[in-house]
């Protein structure tokens, strides 16, 4: 007969690292031959049990693929707000990629990134704007005449370059050309 | 220091180091010859530096070219050696040597400290419940943001770019003309009454010329100044005169 | 004063969404202003305990400028197992000097890795580098202005470090002297 105390620990880890519902049969498969049904279902309701106390922020659901850890709806606000304030520090792909546009090609306008991600970069733009990660640099003179952008000097800053010079060519990085995978 | 085992079927395994390269190499030489680092016999830890090269080689174990270059210096190293020295102040020819491999030797117990950290961390994983509303999107901490980044984000761009805009077709430029094939073919038929078509057009080293001489032939059909001929599927196909002066004038006006 | 096992409650909900290093500055300012400095170090104290239960499969750890929730290595075995992260997945030799050289002499050149190495560590640095061990720190201001390397926050994780100061010392390893031969 398994450890209790060591099964269940074992079971939390694996639906802490999951992220999504882990089946029975998945866990006692990891779990090795010798784990029961019984000892299986005996370490989970130890889990739950365990996340019943009020200083826990977590608890054990049964959803339809199984088991799996989630936060407490009590503590939800929190984890929104934490989400949402962290959210203001990070960049998503579409950003990170305009960003690349604009300090690869600059000075560059809108339509121009746009042609190049294939859709309308408007709203990453403003936030990149917004971060001070870009600035306005005039305006092209072609019909239109759309705002032309550039990079900050924070951006460098935050890159620890002393001028665009120094960003190094793609090739450098082994993001050559050649590298086009199917 | 790794070790390749070399099996044979007969006889023991032999299990030989894997070297990071030949400052690895040197070190295990000296610690091999239980020598003081700061009194290398150059001329012996030369020799036995050779005698692994070409152990090496033999065994096709890919010899970079470090290697040679590390030999070289060897060499170098253990001719100034056998000269007497000038002066007192004149530095030990294998100063460098020494400064280089205790270096590195550093730097080996400090991978060593790093390796011995990361087993002890082996079992550790952080813990990451999906939050209810994910945007799924990876994202990157600012404080992240770095020139590789952001060059592997122009990267990808690029390449999506290039995907979904493919670069349209190029055609060569045409080595001869579907009039002037006309005018080749017509001369064969009128001297040889027959001509080989399929073989020919086979034979074509640019396909743009056997795709020409096909639309010829064709032109030469729809004329009435030539026809094809087939036995059986597959065989050869002729085009054959038909004779007929009038269309053969009027190929020779339109080639 | 707040109701002490809901803020324990609620940092635990947030270090198991966030997935890697929360600081206590971004926890403080998820929970709003009046949670004080001493509230939220109660809080995490008392996560701290809750994870002693031989139980638990999970522990607080205080990594790289802040605190994530992390699996027990007493079950990693199995939680590799799930994950099916193979041994393979540790780092070689070569990858290890590299790293060592970056983490102890930062930032540093890829020349100055190849001088000390002995060998050509393109390809080395290159694999730290995706493996995001590494990052491009600028470029040094010399001939051919080549590219500085760093270590990166994710190293410290893996690590288990608050910052690399804990790394120990050259002269706690031993200093050199002598210590080639035996």
């Amino acid at each position: 007969m398994p450890d209790h105390h060591l099964l269940a620990a074992a079971c939390e880890a694996i639906l802490a690292v999951a992220g999504e519902p882990v089946s029975e049969a998945t866990l006692l498969k990891t779990l090795g031959g010798e784990v029961t049904q019984e000892d299986l279902a005996a370490a989970l309701e130890h889990i739950r049990q365990r996340h019943e106390h009020p200083g826990s922020g977590l608890r054990l659901e049964k959803v339809a693929g199984g088991y799996r850890l989630a936060t407490r709806p009590e503590v939800g606000e929190v984890v929104r707000a934490f989400l949402g304030i962290r959210a203001q520090s990070r960049l998503s792909q579409a950003a990170l990629e305009t960003l690349a546009i604009i300090a690869y090609r600059q000075p560059v306008t809108l339509p121009e990134i746009n042609f190049l991600r294939g859709v309308n970069s408007s709203g990453v733009v403003r936030t990149l704007l917004e971060r001070k990660l870009i600035r306005v640099a005039g305006r092209k003179q072609v019909v239109g005449t759309p705002l032309l952008y550039r990079t900050t000097k924070e951006l460098l800053v935050l890159l620890g370059l002393q001028s665009l010079d120094e960003l190094p060519t793609l090739e450098e990085l082994g993001e050559a050309e050649g590298s086009v995978a199917p | 220091m790794g070790a390749v085992a070399l099996g044979e079927a007969k006889g023991p395994a032999v299990h030989l180091p894997v070297f990071q390269g030949p400052l690895d190499l040197l070190l295990f030489l000296v610690q091999e010859n239980k020598v003081s680092i700061w009194d290398i016999p150059v001329a012996t830890i030369c020799d036995q530096y050779q005698a692994w090269l070409r152990t090496m080689e033999e065994l096709d174990l890919v010899v970079a070219a470090e290697y040679l270059v590390c030999a070289a210096w060897l060499l170098a190293i253990k001719s100034r050696m056998l000269l007497p020295r000038r002066s007192k102040d004149e530095p030990d020819p294998r100063a460098e040597l020494v400064e280089r491999l205790l270096a590195y030797e550093k730097v080996k117990r400090q991978a060593a400290e790093l390796a011995g950290l990361l087993s002890l961390r082996e079992g550790v994983f952080s813990v990451r419940l999906s939050p209810v509303e994910s945007s799924g999107e990876p994202e990157l901490a600012l404080e992240e943001l770095d020139v590789g980044a952001l060059a592997q984000a122009m990267g990808e761009v690029l390449q999506r770019f290039r995907r979904e805009h493919p670069p349209g077709l190029v055609l060569a430029p045409l080595g001869c003309s579907v009039q002037e094939k006309m005018r080749e073919l017509l001369g064969f038929l009128s001297s040889q009454g027959s001509f080989p078509l399929l073989s020919h057009m086979l034979t074509r080293r640019e396909r743009v010329e056997a795709v020409t001489c096909l639309l010829a032939a064709l032109e030469l059909v729809w004329l009435g100044a030539a026809r094809v001929h087939q036995q059986r599927s597959f065989a050869e196909i002729y085009l054959v005169s038909t004779g007929e002066p009038v269309a053969v004038e009027r190929a020779l006006g339109y080639a």
